[in-house]
């Protein structure tokens, strides 16, 4: 004869349908998890290049058609041109900083060009205006505002371009961002689901415990715990199942060039993770609480 | 107080449906034993339900141990229906609960202490003929036994009522005799029995008092008999 | 051919457990009518699960309706089983469906047309007195409602072979007599009846053929009793 | 008296278990309708990246040291580096193109910072070299094997950027279409458990068809029938529920300077939506047809 160790709690385990809440939680919760991997290595990535982006944007201001005037006159006009450009952009919204590249910095840039020689001060060389964006910057708006002041000055799109990507970037990891928030109200909505369907299973248990006074509160606090269990096992397996999987992606990933995600080992990351067995199994818990009370007040 | 249960002009009606019990008075004393009989359809588990609480009067008042019934607090009926025993007459059995499960179960509700469980529910099982299946589920056992758990699940706390609905439906007339000699030790320690039965045979041979349903009112017929 | 059934050295046992059957030997001619009778355990509804093929003896031979029952290829158990009408002593009503469907279900799966299975279940609903219960779903059923219902579902497709575990248990004498003139009515087309009951007045009053089971074993005590 | 009017069907719908299959279903069909709506804007807009940094990859071989020789002296040793990088960079994986910039194009490309003059072709001009880089192209092994060769000459690393943030804008595509993979398999899997913990409510009904005679074929057939219909509105909840809040995201994505996603009104993708519910619904049945057959089969 076997007796129970808890004389208090009902046997609820042997139970046939007490296989399906576990089954739905781990699956949502691997699927969460795999959502949650691939934010933290993705928000990895976009710091990456959002550091090496950092800085600025360039403006070229080039003596088209001045070759042919002298060095002197040259210069002027050209400072012209750059303090005007500076003047109308400085008050544009999303620019924190506009300011003209030092002659010295000019040399120094183009040395590996022409060689570290006096010729370049005598070149009819372009002028650099540098632009520090910040958000709320409107490239088109800048290049159409340029083109008005002095047509001939180029932009230097190529920081704009990574700005842009890592603006996309982000655009993606909000999205996935958005997925998890999503994804993880499914999961609730799947425990809550599983919970009730469990639930409606066990009506006539739960009728019959009301019927041979036992308290709501016993009732439910029964059933709870039950359902925490099987949640907590359930995203226990999911987890089991998500982490080993996304680490190999991960290994397969970093082989193939992506980058070496840090933020997967932080210990809010790590926390996030260890969090969700015990969030999954405290909606359970709370879900079956309240769904055996609400069958029992219906109840005489 | 005698009066275990009054009922003065008491009517039932589920939903929108005929009125199926009508002007029901009477009163169960303590340590009274009825049998009640009544065609099939007549209202006997509707009674039945009406005396565990499971069941409002559509009119009528019903006093239970002293109270009102529909004034009775909802955190203090779970104490009333305790002292209450009921044979369901679909015996109601946990289906993934062994016998001995099942028939603790109002004394873990009641939380009793394990080792008296044991003790008075194995006591009890070896009464009513179910020793050897003590840890067999109910899909295991036959319509007799299985009718012979909710009896001993109605029984083992006690009761001061104990409502049983056709408990002997399916038992051969020994085990019956059984069963109802069990009733009978119950009912001289004090408890209240009312039993709803088919079996004319059986009311006959313990001779208690015998209420007939009829046409949704109750008759004393325990002399006419 | 006249044997409907026929056993030869038949035993059976749950698994590991004890045989609760052994040596049966006999036979169901066609239009017999017999009660089966026996302690509650004794082994009655065992001994109907062989006979409407849920449950395979573990020795002995079993002959139903001229053949073999373990070397019936499994497509063909189908229509086997469609001359076999059983009322299972748990019922076994499909909870969300009115008395009328699950009345009509074997002629449902039996692919009869709508008109014809209207006319047939209203017909045998008044008959069994649920006339008014057409639309009633078990849970809003009396326990003897159930019953009949059970019952005329059993008998609703004119079975070759009627299996009745305990089948007035839950009805008045005055119901259960009404079932068996049912029965009765069912034999003389040429049904072959088997009770399984523990009601001795019904068998005395109607005088079929008993049969004991006791011990394992079945005995005829048709001319003892 | 409400007769059916499908005689040999039985009626399974009033059952209180029918509620929890379509709500799962609804759930995973809205997980999986966002993640491809998502796909298919992701994948757009990487399609627009890569058209914009199609073409080369170019080297810079600055005449480092060489200002104070003779023109033509420097223009040979100039043309033997660059010679000698073409030879040796030629048979490296992933280049599918390695040629010199012809001095017409350079001067063009020139042109605005120097102005048309005559001047270009008397200064130390470096040479570039053009790589068009194909699947398999390791910037880091062109980045060392160029230093081996002539340390002088300068990588520009501006159209790689791109590339680089391409690849893993492809990389983030890839794991779109797993988590998708991933979704559809997970959708199909809770089909499957909700499915079959319907069944498992169902089991003594189908055991008493069973002995009533009924044929296995036609008891599957039944519950199939039925569970099909129950997936297939949760199915089309589902994407009632996904497809609005998509367009609204897409709507204020846009907004937000997205690109506007062209492959989600194409006949594929359109496909792909509108074949969700059917294939759901499929294995909705198939699992239920499965699940009773095998239940039966336990049976006599
Ligand atoms: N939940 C319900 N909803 C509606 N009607 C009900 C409900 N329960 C019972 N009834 C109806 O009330 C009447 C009395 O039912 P009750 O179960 O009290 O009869 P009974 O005397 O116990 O019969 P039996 O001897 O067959 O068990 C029956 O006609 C039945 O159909
Ligand atoms: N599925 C099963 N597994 C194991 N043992 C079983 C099973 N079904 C019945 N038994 C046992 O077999 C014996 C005979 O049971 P059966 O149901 O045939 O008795 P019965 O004669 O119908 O009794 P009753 O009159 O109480 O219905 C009982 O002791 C029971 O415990
Ligand atoms: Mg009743
Ligand atoms: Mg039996």
């Amino acid at each position: 004869m076997a007796f129970r160790s808890q004389p208090s709690h009902l046997p609820l385990d042997s139970d046939s349908s007490t296989r399906f809440l576990p089954s739905i939680v781990a699956l949502m919760v691997a699927l969460l998890t795999f959502s949650i991997v691939g934010l933290a290595a993705l928000h990895d990535s976009v710091g990456k290049w959002s550091g090496q982006i950092e800085g600025s944007l360039s403006i070229q201001v080039p003596p088209t058609g001045m070759a042919d005037r002298e060095p002197e006159e040259r210069e002027q006009a050209l400072q012209a041109t750059v303090d005007d450009i500076i003047e109308q952009l400085a008050d544009m919204p999303g620019i924190s900083r506009i300011e003209e590249l030092s002659p010295e910095t000019m040399s120094a840039l183009l040395e590996p060009w022409l060689g570290p020689d006096e010729i370049v001060s005598e070149l009819p060389i372009p002028r650099i205006i540098e632009i520090t964006p910040e958000t709320g910057f409107n490239f088109d708006m800048l290049e159409r505002r340029l083109g008005e002041i002095a047509p001939e000055a180029v932009l230097d799109d190529h920081r704009i371009w990574i700005e842009r990507i890592a603006d996309v970037a982000f655009s993606v990891e909000l999205a996935l961002m958005a997925l998890i928030v999503v994804l993880f109200g499914a999961t609730m909505l799947s425990v809550v689901f599983a919970t009730r369907s469990g639930l409606s299973i066990h009506r006539t248990i739960i009728e019959l415990l009301h019927l041979i006074g036992a308290q709501d509160s016993y009732i439910a606090g029964q059933f709870a715990r039950h359902n925490l269990r099987l949640a907590f096992f359930g995203a226990l397996i999911g987890l089991l199942i998500a982490l080993p999987v996304s680490g190999v992606i991960a290994w397969l990933g970093m082989r193939a060039g992506w980058p070496i995600p840090t933020l997967v080992f932080s210990p809010l990351f790590i926390g996030i993770i260890i969090a969700i067995p015990f969030v999954v199994a405290g909606v359970a818990q709370m879900t079956a609480k309240r769904t055996v009370l609400r069958v029992l007040r219906r109840m005489l | 107080m005698t009066e275990v249960v009054s009922f003065r002009n008491v009517g039932v009606r589920y939903e929108s449906g005929p009125e199926i019990l009508r002007d029901l008075n009477f009163t169960l004393h303590r340590g009274s034993f009825h049998f009640l009989t009544g065609a099939s359809g007549a209202g006997k588990s509707t009674l039945m339900r009406l005396l565990y609480l499971a069941l409002r009067q559509t009119r009528g008042e019903i006093n239970i141990f002293g109270r009102d019934n529909i004034r009775i607090p909802r955190d203090e009926l779970p104490a009333i229906r305790r002292k209450i025993g009921v044979v369901f007459q679909d015996f109601r059995l946990i289906n993934h609960l062994t016998t001995f499960e099942n028939v603790a179960l109002p004394l873990r509700v009641a939380g009793v202490e394990d080792l008296q469980i044991r003790k008075n529910v194995t006591e009890l099982l070896e009464w009513v003929g179910l020793g050897d299946q003590i840890n067999a589920v109910p899909s295991r056992l036959s319509g007799g036994q299985q009718q012979r758990v909710a009896i001993a699940r109605a029984v083992i706390g006690r009761p001061a009522l104990l409502l049983a609905d056709e408990p002997t439906g399916n038992v051969d007339d020994r085990i019956a005799m059984r069963l109802l000699y069990l009733f009978e030790e119950l009912n001289k320690l004090g408890t209240t029995v009312l039993i709803a039965t088919h079996n004319r045979q059986l009311v006959r041979r313990f001779g208690h008092n015998q209420w007939l349903l009829e046409a949704g009112t109750l008759h004393d017929i325990t002399h006419s008999a």
